[in-house]
């Protein structure tokens, strides 16, 4: 990992310097060696506080909505799950894909501070990644972790290991591609009676604060003005009073994404409070992959997505109830 | 197994939707075996679907089919007739818990105009 | 705020019988805007509609809602009289106390409050409706036909009888199409050139018709009553203006080996060729595949030869653009290629061929004068086998699923034909159902049978193989449960029909439907069967689906009705109720276009001044006077920015809203 | 000083239900957040922070102000204001419980905002001592002591006990009920607290945040501070939620809106942030349409504006939620680092 | 079932196209076939305008049951709403069964202008099966309720 980002922080200064690019937007160091932030590097100088390790997970992809617009060429360096993103906003004319020099970027997972903090590291101060093993330094000692027990939920799922838009690519260590089971967390919800399922729900999203940070991460929430943001749309809010408003913003919100979603799962990763919404997008690509075929958001940038397509055989909505469980 | 059990349990092994045959016939137009067999092509499909199960089985014509494919080849409609006398004839098989074909009666049945393939596929299928 | 008055409708006792309107006209006065509302026997009758008026007039009424029958019913009605009196009428809307309400309820408690709670609905709509204009654009006074075989020269005929200019774009060099290529028809026996040639002939003459044979259509673009069309008219390197159709060049040309299409390719034409004695245009046209002249650059034989100095080999292919009003989908079908049928050895034998093949040999001017004589040989064959769905019906990759229907009718034909002019003919017609829906289609098929002595056996044939200078045919004989064999002569395959594969094309470019078989799609299987889904687009003939020549010929009339119908108007009066795109709020992401049925968003970068920041974005843009205002779209658009003008977001929720309040 | 067994906690929490509601913070879904404490509640008082913080018993993310309701074509109006009941909060941190001095520089100052103050009034503060504190807390930045919380009743846990120390007439009326419960500290308590309290003191000094310069920001130049190219730079990964906005214990910002409920309206208010697009939308627009004025704004408020309105008080506490819930990472000390640090 | 079931009428609400469904609902309306006052009909050109967030609001609003109707996949007079709307629906229907909501709340049906027989029984089909539910207190907004007055 470490020779991943020496090897992408001297190509950065190369192409900055060759001047390919103008700019290049990459992962700053924080304070305590977790808190990774996503930063436009203008020089090279600058360039010294890149940083790419297991806490670069914030998914730079939707920044470039922005940056391609601007004057000049922009290098991003983006790991897999990343280029689905980018490739995805390509599909809806988000981004300029000329104005942006793509690095494809090898990725061994994400770490989840969360989950570090959760298994009972307090305090940490750093963290130091072995290969196999994480070590969080903390204001109460050393704790160390299996890395692959620490990982973020999205890596945990990890959709494969494959680039699927880039300019060049930078892989030291060949990743395993074997996509994991991504729906073993949707298929245990399924399993639960409609009643645990509502009380599961309910209990989640009574959680939500509404901070946006899922839809404000989202690379397919790039509208201009979000309906529940717009006061002319009818539904707009900015808290949720009821209960039934966080049920129609998660709902609303997973509905307009599907089969847009990448499953990037960053919306997971920034809540706050630590809802599962990747269940909730996740819901409706195994849906979509079981009704209408397999299909991966983002994998390239030209396929129809299922929800603006249709086949005079597509199953009849009472497949639902036909699948058994209560009516 | 009652005969309705054991026509639905051909359909199955065999893969076959009889349902889909249009009744044209021309399975048993191109059956190159067709004065060899009591019954033919097309009548296995009709009777299979419509309840006369018993007479295939009673009938040796399963095993008069030399499997050439020319009746799944040129059925329009994809009903495979073949792979539903190739499941008849395992029924058969299988209920009788014997060979039909003995490796030594062989030499005998054989007709000079049987081309090679189908002995050899015979032999293969029906001495097991 | 809007100004309401609310009108309940009696309808005599169907609706008070069982809705108290008072009650409903009291609870009116309650609702936010009403500020009058009242009740009469007839709200549609004169005084009714009066009522309305006045109210309109007297209490300056900005919104109506009239609760009464279906919308279906009197909605035009009530918004006809909203306007007479400077009311819009989409400011008008109905609340259905009738069909769904008094009529199926029983208790007027139940009934009344019901009612009321529609009557609510539509108050609630109407305070967010808004005057809807309805775009009006020109209507081009001039069709376009594409394909001049009958149902492309029927309609146009028709179009032209009713005073309209029409232009026939054929990709051959003649019209007539494939029933110009046919002996007789079916089931009067009458000559197919008897009545199609004169046909021809007016289409020619017709002086609102303009011909453009040995042409095709290279892109349309625009909407209904607006599109323009750049038609490809290619080089026949012979001048139109000039030629006379003598075809003296034709018997000079030296180059006689290329297969004569017209003839299914039973006998040969030459380089230089007029397609057929009765072509229309009857203008020679040079094959530059087969002329010496283009080859070697020597020969100019037709060159010398022609006295009017018509030829000309430096002709260019042409470009024109022509504009028009509505256009005409009349492409028509091909026989099926035989290539996988092996069973039937049709590549592999001459006398094994189709009914097409099967027409030119029986037809006077063919390739045989007329003669039944088998290609082979030229011997009179005594034994001929029919084989019935050859391609049709079936469901391996080169057969059709679809029945081609017209081939059961032809076959009779043939085979009467046979009979009767060579009694000593055998004929065998395999079938596996004869389909004669028609009039005096099933008499011509047991005349076959019982006056003719043709055999019709029920079952098909499984081979057809070469034996001995005959043809044998394995087939099945069904109700004698028995494998047949017949050595035959002659086989004539029922090969399916398909679409012309310009369909496929032609569709895309009209951005119209077309269905897994190529064939174009109607807008509605039962009460539009002639039009496309695409506005001003309509379909004749095969194109559409298999049809034998008077439904071709009157779904062509059918299609020229449409046609006149909308050049009749001067100006379209689009449906004010169409998607509107807020440029404020689109992204750009395409989901709208991918779901519009029409082509009727299109993506344009635009500056926009969004609160002072001007920028150029890209946004959805809609043709109104193309979209047909379904609302797919609005739903595709994630960021609410496509919204249905008449039927907006808000408007529905509001409905929503009083429904569940 | 009193003291309560961890093990008799439970009898305190129902003791203290049975005359007034108590929230204290529980686990509900896995997240710790003030909730109002009932029979089987998963108290979670060893998580040093909530998610959302205290501020939210007295000033709630959404509250009804009035509401309006239709009889026909009349519509009457009726505030929703009423008089709260005595309630207790247990488990405050010291910043939390500093920062509600901070919301009543702003709800209490005229005009006074009668909800919060009726809530304010009646509400009892229970606080107690950070046993464990965590790298991203640096309310040592802002003298508060988290070892020795400020409040109606301070509270420490130290060994097996709860130690209850009422600091304010409110807090020794709450504790006269309880009087059953609690019993006097001894000497040897008081010695174990006070070691508690040492070790406390000692993590405190080694935070990695315990020195933060705030030197910068008390100098009085609003326009140079305001106009500086920093912000863009910082801002430049925000990503515009509200994240740390409704994790803050000091935002006081909130949006009125109404709801339509179909037989009348509900005029509610709700927490607003400056980081949303629609913050303070007006009719001609948003008078900030960048996210670098809306993130300057925060900030700007927090350390600039705040403090030249209020005696130069931050409006900041120290509680670190900002730096941990950030999903880019992006925080109030690395603005702070930013403009008074070594970059400056 | 309760008594409360028994008492209980739901509230439901009917999105119907109008060039089927609607004339549907007409149909069955002229030939005064029976069906529950308590399904209220809306209106619009195509199924595939109905917005998920129609049917949401519905319930927020105090809906017990949605049911939408379109033309016959293959009849939409827009040539191609309906299988927009089929797989909409479809998605979003599952995706309320997935929170927990019941099955029975929501459904599609394919009603074509000369079904109004149709129309009729699958409308007492649906009420009947959302009366045996009850109440929607699941997505729903408590606000909206009649028992929700001021300062409660």
């Amino acid at each position: 990992m470490q020779k991943v980002a020496e090897i992408a922080q001297k190509r950065a200064i190369q192409l900055l310097n060759q001047g390919v690019v103008n700019r290049v937007i990459g992962w700053k160091k924080g304070e305590f060696g977790y808190d990774e932030t996503p930063a436009v590097f203008t020089t090279a100088a600058g360039i010294e506080d890149f940083r790419y390790d297991v806490f670069s997970a914030p998914n730079l992809s939707k920044y470039l909505i922005d940056e391609s617009k601007k004057e000049g060429k922009i290098l991003a360096f983006l790991k897999p799950c990343d280029t689905y993103s980018f490739n995805q906003l390509i599909k809806e004319h988000r981004v300029n894909r000329d104005n942006v020099y793509i690095i494809g970027i090898e990725c061994g997972g994400m770490a989840d501070i969360n989950t570090i903090r959760n298994r009972g590291a307090a305090g940490v101060t750093d963290v130091a990644d072995n290969g196999q093993t994480v070590i969080a330094h903390t204001l109460y000692g050393d704790v160390t972790f299996d890395k692959n027990e620490v990982l973020l939920e999205k890596c945990q799922a990890c959709k494969g290991k494959k680039h699927v838009i880039f300019d060049e690519l930078i892989v030291v260590n060949p990743q395993d591609d074997e996509p994991k089971n991504r729906f073993a967390g949707v298929e245990a919800i399924e399993n639960m009676t409609p009643e645990e399922r509502f009380a599961f729900w309910r209990e989640q999203l009574s959680k939500c604060i509404r901070c946006n940070a899922c839809r404000n991460v989202c690379p397919a929430c790039s509208c201009l003005q979000c309906v529940f943001d717009n006061p002319r749309s009818g539904v707009a809010s900015k808290a949720s009073p009821d209960t039934f408003e966080e049920q129609l913003y998660h709902i609303i919100r997973a509905f307009h994404v599907a089969g847009r979603c990448t499953d990037c799962g960053e919306c997971s990763r920034v809540c706050p409070q630590d809802i599962p919404l990747h269940l909730l997008n996740r819901k409706f690509i195994k849906d979509m992959n079981a009704f209408y075929g397999e299909y991966k958001a983002g994998e390239d940038s030209e396929t129809r997505p299922p929800l603006v397509n249709f086949s005079k055989d597509d199953a009849e909505p009472s497949v639902i109830s036909d699948k058994g469980g209560d009516k | 197994m009652d005969l309705s059990e054991q026509a639905e349990n051909i359909k199955r092994i065999s893969g076959v939707d009889t349902k889909k045959c249009l009744r044209c016939g021309k399975c048993t137009a191109s059956c190159p075996n067709y004065e060899d067999m009591e019954y033919h092509p097309h009548q296995f499909v009709y009777f299979i679907e419509n309840g006369y199960l018993d007479r295939l089985l009673k009938s040796d014509a399963a095993f008069r089919c030399m499997t050439c494919f020319a009746c799944v080849e040129r059925c329009p409609r994809d009903v495979k007739p073949a792979k539903l006398i190739e499941a008849v004839r395992l029924t058969l098989v299988r209920q009788k818990d014997s060979n039909r074909l003995k490796p030594y009666d062989i030499i005998e049945n054989l007709n000079a105009d049987l081309p090679q393939q189908a002995i050899v596929s015979a032999m293969r299928k029906y001495t097991k | 705020m809007q100004r309401i008055g609310v009108f309940i409708c009696w309808c005599g006792s169907n609706i008070a019988a069982t809705v108290d309107v008072k009650k409903v006209a009291a609870a009116a006065l309650n609702e936010p805007g009403v500020v009058f509302s009242a009740d009469y026997q007839y709200m549609c009758s004169a005084s009714g509609q009066g009522l309305v008026k006045d109210a309109i007039r007297e209490k300056g009424l900005t919104g109506v809602v009239v609760c009464s029958c279906s919308p279906r019913m009197h909605e035009a009605t009530f918004r006809k009289a909203a306007e007479s009196c400077g009311l819009n009428p989409y400011m008008v809307e109905i609340a259905n106390i009738r069909e769904h309400c008094s009529w199926i309820h029983k208790d007027v408690a139940e009934g009344t409050e019901k009612a009321v709670i529609l009557m609510r609905a539509a108050v609630a709509k109407v305070n967010l409706n808004q005057s809807l204009v309805a775009g009006k654009s020109d209507v081009v006074k001039r069709a376009l036909v594409i394909g001049g075989g009958i149902a492309g020269i029927q309609t146009a005929l028709d179009i032209a009888e009713a005073g309209y200019e029409v232009d026939i774009v054929e990709k051959k060099p003649t019209i007539g199409g494939k029933m110009a290529q046919l002996d007789k028809t079916f089931p009067t026996l009458d000559c197919s050139a008897c009545i199609l040639t004169p046909k021809m002939v007016d289409a020619a003459a017709h002086d609102k018709i303009k011909i453009y044979s040995y042409s095709e259509v290279e892109s349309v673009s625009g909407f209904v009553g607006n599109f323009t069309a750049k038609i490809r008219k290619k080089a026949r390197f012979v001048k139109e203006d000039l030629c006379t159709g003598c075809g003296l060049c034709t018997e000079k040309c030296p180059s006689r080996k290329t297969p004569n299409e017209f003839n299914e390719g039973m006998n040969t034409r030459s380089a230089i060729y007029i397609p057929f004695a009765q072509a229309v245009p009857k203008y020679a046209v040079i094959d530059p595949a087969a002329c010496l002249h283009f080859k070697t650059g020597k020969c100019g034989l037709c060159e010398r030869t022609c006295d009017a100095k018509a030829v000309d080999y430096n002709q260019k292919d042409e470009t024109i653009e022509r504009k028009y009003g509505a256009i005409v989908v009349a492409t028509g079908y091909n026989v099926i290629k035989l290539d996988n049928f092996g069973e039937y050895g049709y590549t592999e034998n001459p006398d094994v061929i189709t009914s097409l093949e099967l027409e030119r040999i029986m037809n006077a001017a063919g390739p045989t004068g007329g003669a039944l004589l088998r290609p082979s040989d030229k011997t009179h064959p005594q034994k001929i086998v029919f084989v019935q769905c050859v391609g049709s019906r079936g469901q391996r990759p080169c057969d059709k699923p679809y029945c081609s229907k017209i081939c059961c009718m032809y076959t009779a034909k043939h085979a009467m034909l046979i009979r009767e002019k060579y009694p000593d003919t055998e004929v065998y017609v395999f079938y596996i159902d004869v389909r004669t829906p028609g009039k005096n289609f099933e008499e011509f098929y047991r005349r076959a049978v019982e006056q003719y002595g043709v055999h019709y056996v029920k079952g098909q044939v499984g081979k057809v193989a070469e034996n001995a200078g005959k043809l044998r045919v394995y087939g099945s004989d069904l109700l004698m449960n028995e494998q047949i064999v017949i050595d035959a002569d002659l086989v004539v395959l029922a090969a399916a029909i398909e679409p012309d594969e310009s369909a496929k094309k032609i569709a895309t470019m009209l951005t119209t439907g077309i269905d897994t078989n190529n064939f174009l799609t109607e807008a509605h299987p039962k009460l539009r069967p002639v039009e496309s889904a695409t506005a001003g687009i309509f379909l004749s003939g095969v194109c559409q689906g298999p049809k034998d020549i008077p439904e071709t010929v009157s779904q062509a009339s059918a299609a020229a009705v449409k046609v006149i119908g909308l050049l009749a108007k001067d100006q379209i009066t689009c449906n004010p109720c169409v998607a509107r795109s807020d440029e404020l709020l689109c992204n750009g992401c395409s989901s709208c276009e991918k779901v519009c049925p029409y082509g009727a968003i299109t993506y344009i970068d635009k500056e926009v001044n969004d609160h002072g920041k001007r920028e150029v974005r890209r946004i959805a843009s809609v043709n109104e006077a193309v979209c047909q205002g379904c609302g797919a779209c609005t739903v595709a658009c994630p960021s609410g920015a496509m919204d249905l003008k008449g039927f907006t977001n808000k408007q529905i929720m509001a409905e929503v809203d009083a429904i569940c309040r | 000083m009193l003291k309560i067994k961890k093990s008799n906690l439970d009898k305190l929490y129902a003791a203290i239900s049975e005359r007034q509601i108590l929230y204290v913070p529980c686990n509900v879904a896995g997240k710790p957040n003030f909730a109002v404490w009932g029979e089987g509640a998963d108290v979670d008082l060893v998580s040093l922070k909530t998610v959302k913080s205290a501020k939210e018993v007295f000033f709630p993310q959404c509250e009804d102000i009035a509401s309006f309701r239709k009889e026909g074509k009349n519509i009457s109006v009726k505030s929703e204001h009423k008089e709260s009941g005595d309630f207790v909060v247990f488990g405050v941190r010291a910043c939390d419980c500093k920062s509600f001095d901070i919301l009543d520089s702003v709800f209490l100052a005229d005009p006074v905002d009668t909800f919060y103050k009726t809530k304010r009034e009646h509400g009892t503060v229970i606080t107690l001592a950070c046993s464990k504190p965590e790298e991203t807390c640096f309310c040592s930045a802002f003298g508060i002591d988290n070892a020795e919380p400020e409040g109606d009743i301070a509270t420490y846990f130290a060994g097996e006990y709860l130690y209850w120390s009422p600091k304010t007439e409110k807090g020794l009326n709450l504790t006269k009920t309880l009087n059953s419960l609690l019993q006097t500290a001894t000497d040897k308590d008081n010695d174990a607290l006070e070691k508690e309290q040492k070790k406390i003191k000692e993590i405190t000094g080694r935070l990695p945040l315990y020195v933060l310069d705030l030197s910068y920001w008390e100098a009085d130049d609003l326009l140079e501070k305001f106009n500086s190219e920093k912000w863009k730079a910082l801002s430049e990964s925000c990503i515009g939620c509200g994240a740390c906005t409704f994790v803050c214990p000091t935002c006081q910002c909130y949006d009125v809106r109404d709801f339509d409920k179909g037989h009348g309206v509900q005029r509610y208010r709700c927490w607003d942030s400056c980081m949303y697009k629609d913050f303070t939308m007006m009719a001609h627009g948003t008078p900030r349409p960048t996210q670098m004025q809306r993130f300057r704004q925060r900030f700007m408020h927090k350390l600039v504006y705040h403090p030249s309105n209020h005696e130069g008080v931050f409006s900041c506490v120290g509680c670190g939620r900002c730096v941990e819930k950030c999903p880019m990472h992006i925080n109030i000390v690395k603005v702070i680092k930013t403009f008074g640090g070594d970059d400056k | 079932m309760s008594v409360e079931h028994e008492s209980f009428k739901p509230t439901i609400v009917a999105f119907c196209c109008n060039w089927c469904s609607y004339a549907g609902a007409d149909l069955a309306g002229s030939g005064r076939m029976q069906y529950p006052a308590n399904v209220k009909i809306i209106k619009v050109p195509c199924s595939c305008r109905v917005n998920p967030t129609f049917v949401l609001r519905a319930f927020q609003r105090g809906a017990d049951g949605v049911i939408m109707c379109g033309c016959h996949p293959g009849d939409c007079h827009y040539s191609t709403g309906n299988y927009y709307t089929r797989r909409r629906m479809t998605m979003l229907f599952d995706f309320l069964d997935f929170l927990g909501i019941e099955r029975g709340r929501t459904r599609v049906e394919w009603v074509s202008a000369a079904e109004g027989a149709r129309f009729a029984s699958v409308m007492n089909d649906f009420v009947k099966n959302v009366t045996e539910l009850g109440p929607n207190r699941k997505i729903t907004d408590l606000r909206t309720k009649p028992e929700h007055k001021e300062g409660e």
